[in-house]
């Protein structure tokens, strides 16, 4: 095991792939700098595209480039921009096997970086996961670690299908413990990151430690709560969330996206209908409210989910 | 480079099959056998068939919404493409694509888009794929005029030109883009006169002649292959039918006289008489090759009418090659 | 009152709103026909930009004229290109009004048709309205009736805030009452389509028909189904819902979209979060699966929403 | 048309204006008093002051991400601009908007886009709007040579050309889109070369000399406002500064060579030499301008400093303009 951070997780990923599987290219704008940062070793420059500022059709070429024989991991820089090349992701991407009946397979891995909470404003603090939730044929990923997001993008480069992994910009210092030898975290598998009785907790990307906090203050005040991270958020494992709350019989979702149509729905829609008889409390969402993401801190800061939040959530829970 | 005698030989007959198939399609689907709306290729035969010629068999196609005719034309078999036009098992793509996403992997046409503009990035990429691969494959993308105004268009000229990638842009254009006149809605009447934007060579050609496009592609493909980079080749041509059978369009939008007059060029005569003219093959050779077509034609009709429709099961299976745990519990109704 | 179908109220609505608001300009592919084929007055031609392909252009084009006087109507023709207009409809017609701090406003009204069960296969086939409904600043309604697509279409006009409208391509052939007079349906107003005391069943656009029909097989047995339409979903009008469902404590709610992060989904978080105490079983979510749209009719038939799936659905809130 | 004597004092000013504002932006931002990250103007602002004192008072304005210019040159008070960049309720857009959205609309500037290339379409529509009102106005969109590379690039200049709508596109050609040589990720040199491709004309200008700048675009606006359609003007010229402050670029993309060579074309000192050389103003005329400028941005910062940080339930309003029922309940923590 090692110490490192989000950031050098992602980029030791990045690496490692492209050093054991030599289809794989890099897409993306300003990424010439990976290289000449000493980020990724410069022998692999050749294959790293840094593009034009040209989202839907970059992405489109990776689409184009995984149905021919190469593995793109195509970066989507600020998640804001995803809007830009929906049609690419959601249209070809998602779709292309499906329509080919199977002729096509599309090994490709969007990224994609949440900024928020800095100040950025509304055209570059999205949390957009949840509208590729819904998109059948792509999967989606959320990690919250640096362990996490090195497993889960190994994984990503090494899937046969598209996938999107959201990272979190605000955690890129968070340090973390890593594997010295090759692994990948499975796609579709969560994880407990607390054990507890009494509450599930379940927490999306950067509200983990707010929520491990919370449930470390609630631990002192004698409720035990378990903390599960799906990280994966399509295909969802919902056997691992329904088991808990199967037992727990109270649950709180915490999600860093808008409150409607969030990650958070969807979780709660699925609990209540495959084991609302164990529910005694109604699900709890902790999520940002329906607001666009303003500039100025002194309204920015108090939205996102925070530990008081999320204790309150609980508290409401009995 | 100007194509072999034999070769032009083969480009009658696959302009032979277009046509064929493509009367057939439109007469099943008037029958109900074809279900949705269909793009026919009738009178975009020599533009799809010169190109396609000029490609290898190694290389990439990418078609739009109006592609029957390029696997065709790519030397694809008639019937697993006919059955996906019936939304038969034995289609090509199952029963799960249909008329707008003839996909045919066998002769290297590796997508087609229902969404207009869509496939030319992903014949940058194929490009970008065959380049980092280090073969000599080519990309070949159809688009139409329509296609031209999308900004999908202009990204995916640009990123072809700055790599210098083994692209092949092919216009179809057919002056039309649905109801809408291109001298409408295009600020120029020429699209290869976008070329130019992209530091990239482009040639306009006679879209109704099989010869010209076959030549103009394939000093293209050889660029492209020996590391040159893209080129847009426009060809002029003209869609004889509707924009979509099965599709109503409640008044007319094109001069009948200009219709007639497109019709008077028709790519499959001009094509037939040319090479009997110029001794190629004789009137009655002719006649064989089309009637070889029309055999093929028919037979696919028979094994797409014969086929089994998928089991529903079907509807659930490719989504993911590799699924994960949860997701398909639900399925639809009998 | 008199009886006009779907498509004649839209138009209808088009030339009674532009006759009446000068500012009213029409964008969209291939809309010259609306004059040529009689379907709006030829003396309002000059208002009327039959536009290239190009989504995320005219559709931005549509935001700049709202923003600088004009109200348009933009017409994205099939539902699925929206995703090629994202950026203009999220990033800029949504967040324009917040993001300049109220110094401009986007007069604009969306129009997408959903075109499904018509073997239009994996590109032209979306219901994809569960994606706008988390985009705080945008309206979204689901009109399933003459009256309603009549009334909603005008009361989008006269928004000042941007209201993207699905409407659907297999209701236009349907027959229904519309006033003579002039009249709006109010944005964020439910419907009760059909008074009920034992079922709350919430039906979204198309399905409106068979959730009807599956409530009077109900009534011959005796069960009393309430059948709302919220007509808009964002902003929805939980009131309705929450009162009814508080009366019935049953849900089933049947929405054409996929079942992930659909309008179902929401409801449901809604409804538990809100009445938990009400519910005497789980909330149904009657959707279409979480798979693309296949072109074979042997394929697609079986995926939407019917009344026997809506039927099954109610009978299991028993 | 040359511009008046008068108004090249003017513009003096407003360049005076624009680097003391970005001066002072950029210290208040290490001394943590501005939010987030700032795309500053410094080395542009003949560039913007040019264009923008072509335009008449009613005229619109579209701007991007590095845009504190374009109201200033449009004549815009600079408290409410600089409180905005501090996030204060005073600020133009009530804090709400910050550096890459200074819309003001006293002055014209419709809207500032975080998003590269989104302004292009609005323009386009700011034009439509005109000439369907039937008012002389003339849209002019400012945007890098980072967004030409935007498919909204492609799709704008189509639009506009084919309605002559009154729209001028002026690119502000700094070489780079962030670390990107645009060299490296645009096949052609002048971005100019593609206003063809929309048979719409086209200039380069030496983007540091405000007087060919506003030549320029004063003969597009001119050309636009009696509906001879839109126009390209492409001005070559330079960010002095990094790409944003308060954005950490691990390493050097430009040569420093070529960064000393471009700052030797200093716009402040070229224009204020000019206009003395050319006996418009004296030194001391000049002088007093600076200072006047300068005073005027301490003010502004002043103003922004002292003003109050919004009510946090501000976060919840100018989300819609006629709110229906049910939406807001939901509140932030304290
Ligand atoms: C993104 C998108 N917009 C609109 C459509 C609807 N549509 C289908 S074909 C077509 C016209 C295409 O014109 P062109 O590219 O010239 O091809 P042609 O049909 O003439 O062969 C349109 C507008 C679509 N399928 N995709
Ligand atoms: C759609 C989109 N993609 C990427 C970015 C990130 N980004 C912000 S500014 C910039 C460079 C823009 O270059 P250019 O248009 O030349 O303007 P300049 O900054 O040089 O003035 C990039 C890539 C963005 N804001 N929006
Ligand atoms: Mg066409
Ligand atoms: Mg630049």
């Amino acid at each position: 095991m090692s110490e490192i951070s989000y950031f050098e997780a992602i980029f030791q990923a990045h690496q490692e792939e492209m050093i054991r599987d030599e289809s794989i290219v890099l897409i993306g704008e300003d990424i010439s700098l990976y290289t000449r940062a000493g980020i990724i070793d410069s022998a692999l420059e050749a294959r790293i595209f840094s593009t034009p500022i040209a989202e839907n059709g970059f992405c489109g070429m990776g689409v184009g480039a995984a149905l021919t024989g190469l593995r793109p991991v195509v970066d989507l820089t600020i998640a804001s921009f995803v809007y830009l090349a929906m049609d690419q992701i959601v249209n070809q991407a998602a779709r292309m096997r499906y329509m080919t009946g199977g002729q096509g397979s599309v090994p490709i891995v969007f990224r994609a970086s949440m900024w928020h909470n800095a100040s950025n404003a509304g055209h570059h603090s999205d949390r957009p996961y949840p509208l590729f939730m819904g998109v059948p044929g792509l999967k989606v990923v959320v990690p919250s670690t640096p362990y996490d997001v090195k497993g889960l993008l190994k994984a990503a480069m090494r899937d046969d299908d598209p996938v999107i992994v959201f990272e979190d910009n605000s955690l890129w210092f968070k340090m973390g413990e890593v594997p010295e030898d090759d692994y990948v975290v499975p796609i579709g598998v969560a994880d407990i990151k607390r054990q507890g009785s009494d509450v599930t907790l379940v927490t999306i990307g950067s509200t983990q430690a707010d929520s491990l906090a919370a449930a470390e203050t609630m631990a002192a005040e004698g409720v035990s709560v378990e903390v599960i991270d799906p990280r994966t958020l399509s295909p969802l494992d919902t056997d691992t969330i329904l088991g808990s709350v199967a037992r727990t019989g109270r649950l709180a979702i915490v999600d860093p996206a808008n409150r409607s149509m969030s990650a958070a729905s969807e979780i709660s829609a699925i609990v209540s209908e495959q084991v609302f008889d164990s529910l005694k409390k109604p699900v709890q969402r902790v999520t940002t409210p329906d607001v666009i993401i303003p500039f100025s801190p002194a309204l920015e800061k108090q939205l996102y989910p925070c530990q008081s939040d999320i204790e309150a959530a609980i508290k409401k829970l009995f | 480079m100007k194509a072999s005698q034999q070769r032009r030989v083969e480009m009658l007959l696959r302009i032979f099959k277009i046509r064929y198939f493509e009367e057939a399609v439109k007469k099943q689907q008037q029958l109900g056998q074809v279900p949705g709306s269909v793009h026919l290729s009738i009178g975009h035969e020599a533009t799809i068939v010169g190109a396609s010629m000029a490609l290898g068999k190694d290389d990439f196609v990418i078609g739009n919404h109006r592609s029957h005719g390029h696997p065709i034309a790519k030397g694809a078999n008639l019937p697993p493409l006919m059955a996906e036009l019936f939304g038969k098992a034995t289609g090509v793509c199952k029963g799960k694509g249909g008329s707008m996403h003839l996909a045919d992997r066998e002769v290297g046409v590796v997508g087609e888009s229902g969404i207009v503009g869509a496939g030319l990035p992903l014949a940058v990429g194929a490009g970008l794929s065959a380049k980092v691969r280090g073969t000599d494959q080519v990309s070949l993308c159809f688009f139409g005029d329509g296609a031209s105004s999308e900004g999908s268009f202009h990204e995916s000229l640009n990123l072809a030109s700055i790599w210098d990638l083994p692209v092949v842009f092919v216009c179809e254009n057919n002056m039309y883009g649905a109801t809408s006149p291109a001298r409408e809605v295009i600020a120029v009447e020429d699209i290869a006169d976008r070329a130019a934007g992209y530091d990239m060579p482009s040639e306009i050609v006679d879209g109704q002649d099989a010869d010209a496009v076959y030549e103009a592609v394939n000093c293209a493909v050889v660029r492209a292959r020996k590391g040159s980079g893209p080129s847009l080749v426009e060809c002029k041509t003209y869609r004889f039918g509707e924009h979509a059978e099965g599709l109503i369009i409640p008044v007319p939008y094109r001069d009948s006289e200009e219709v007639e007059r497109w019709k008077q060029r028709d790519p499959v005569d001009l094509y037939r008489d040319r090479l009997i003219r110029g001794g190629v093959l004789s009137e009655s050779q002719a006649d064989d090759l089309a009637e070889q077509a029309g055999k093929l034609v028919d037979e696919a009709v028979f094994f797409a009418r014969d086929s089994e429709f998928p089991d529903p099961a079907e509807a659930f299976t490719d989504i993911f090659k590799m699924p994960s745990a949860g997701q398909f519990e639900e399925r639809g109704h009998e």
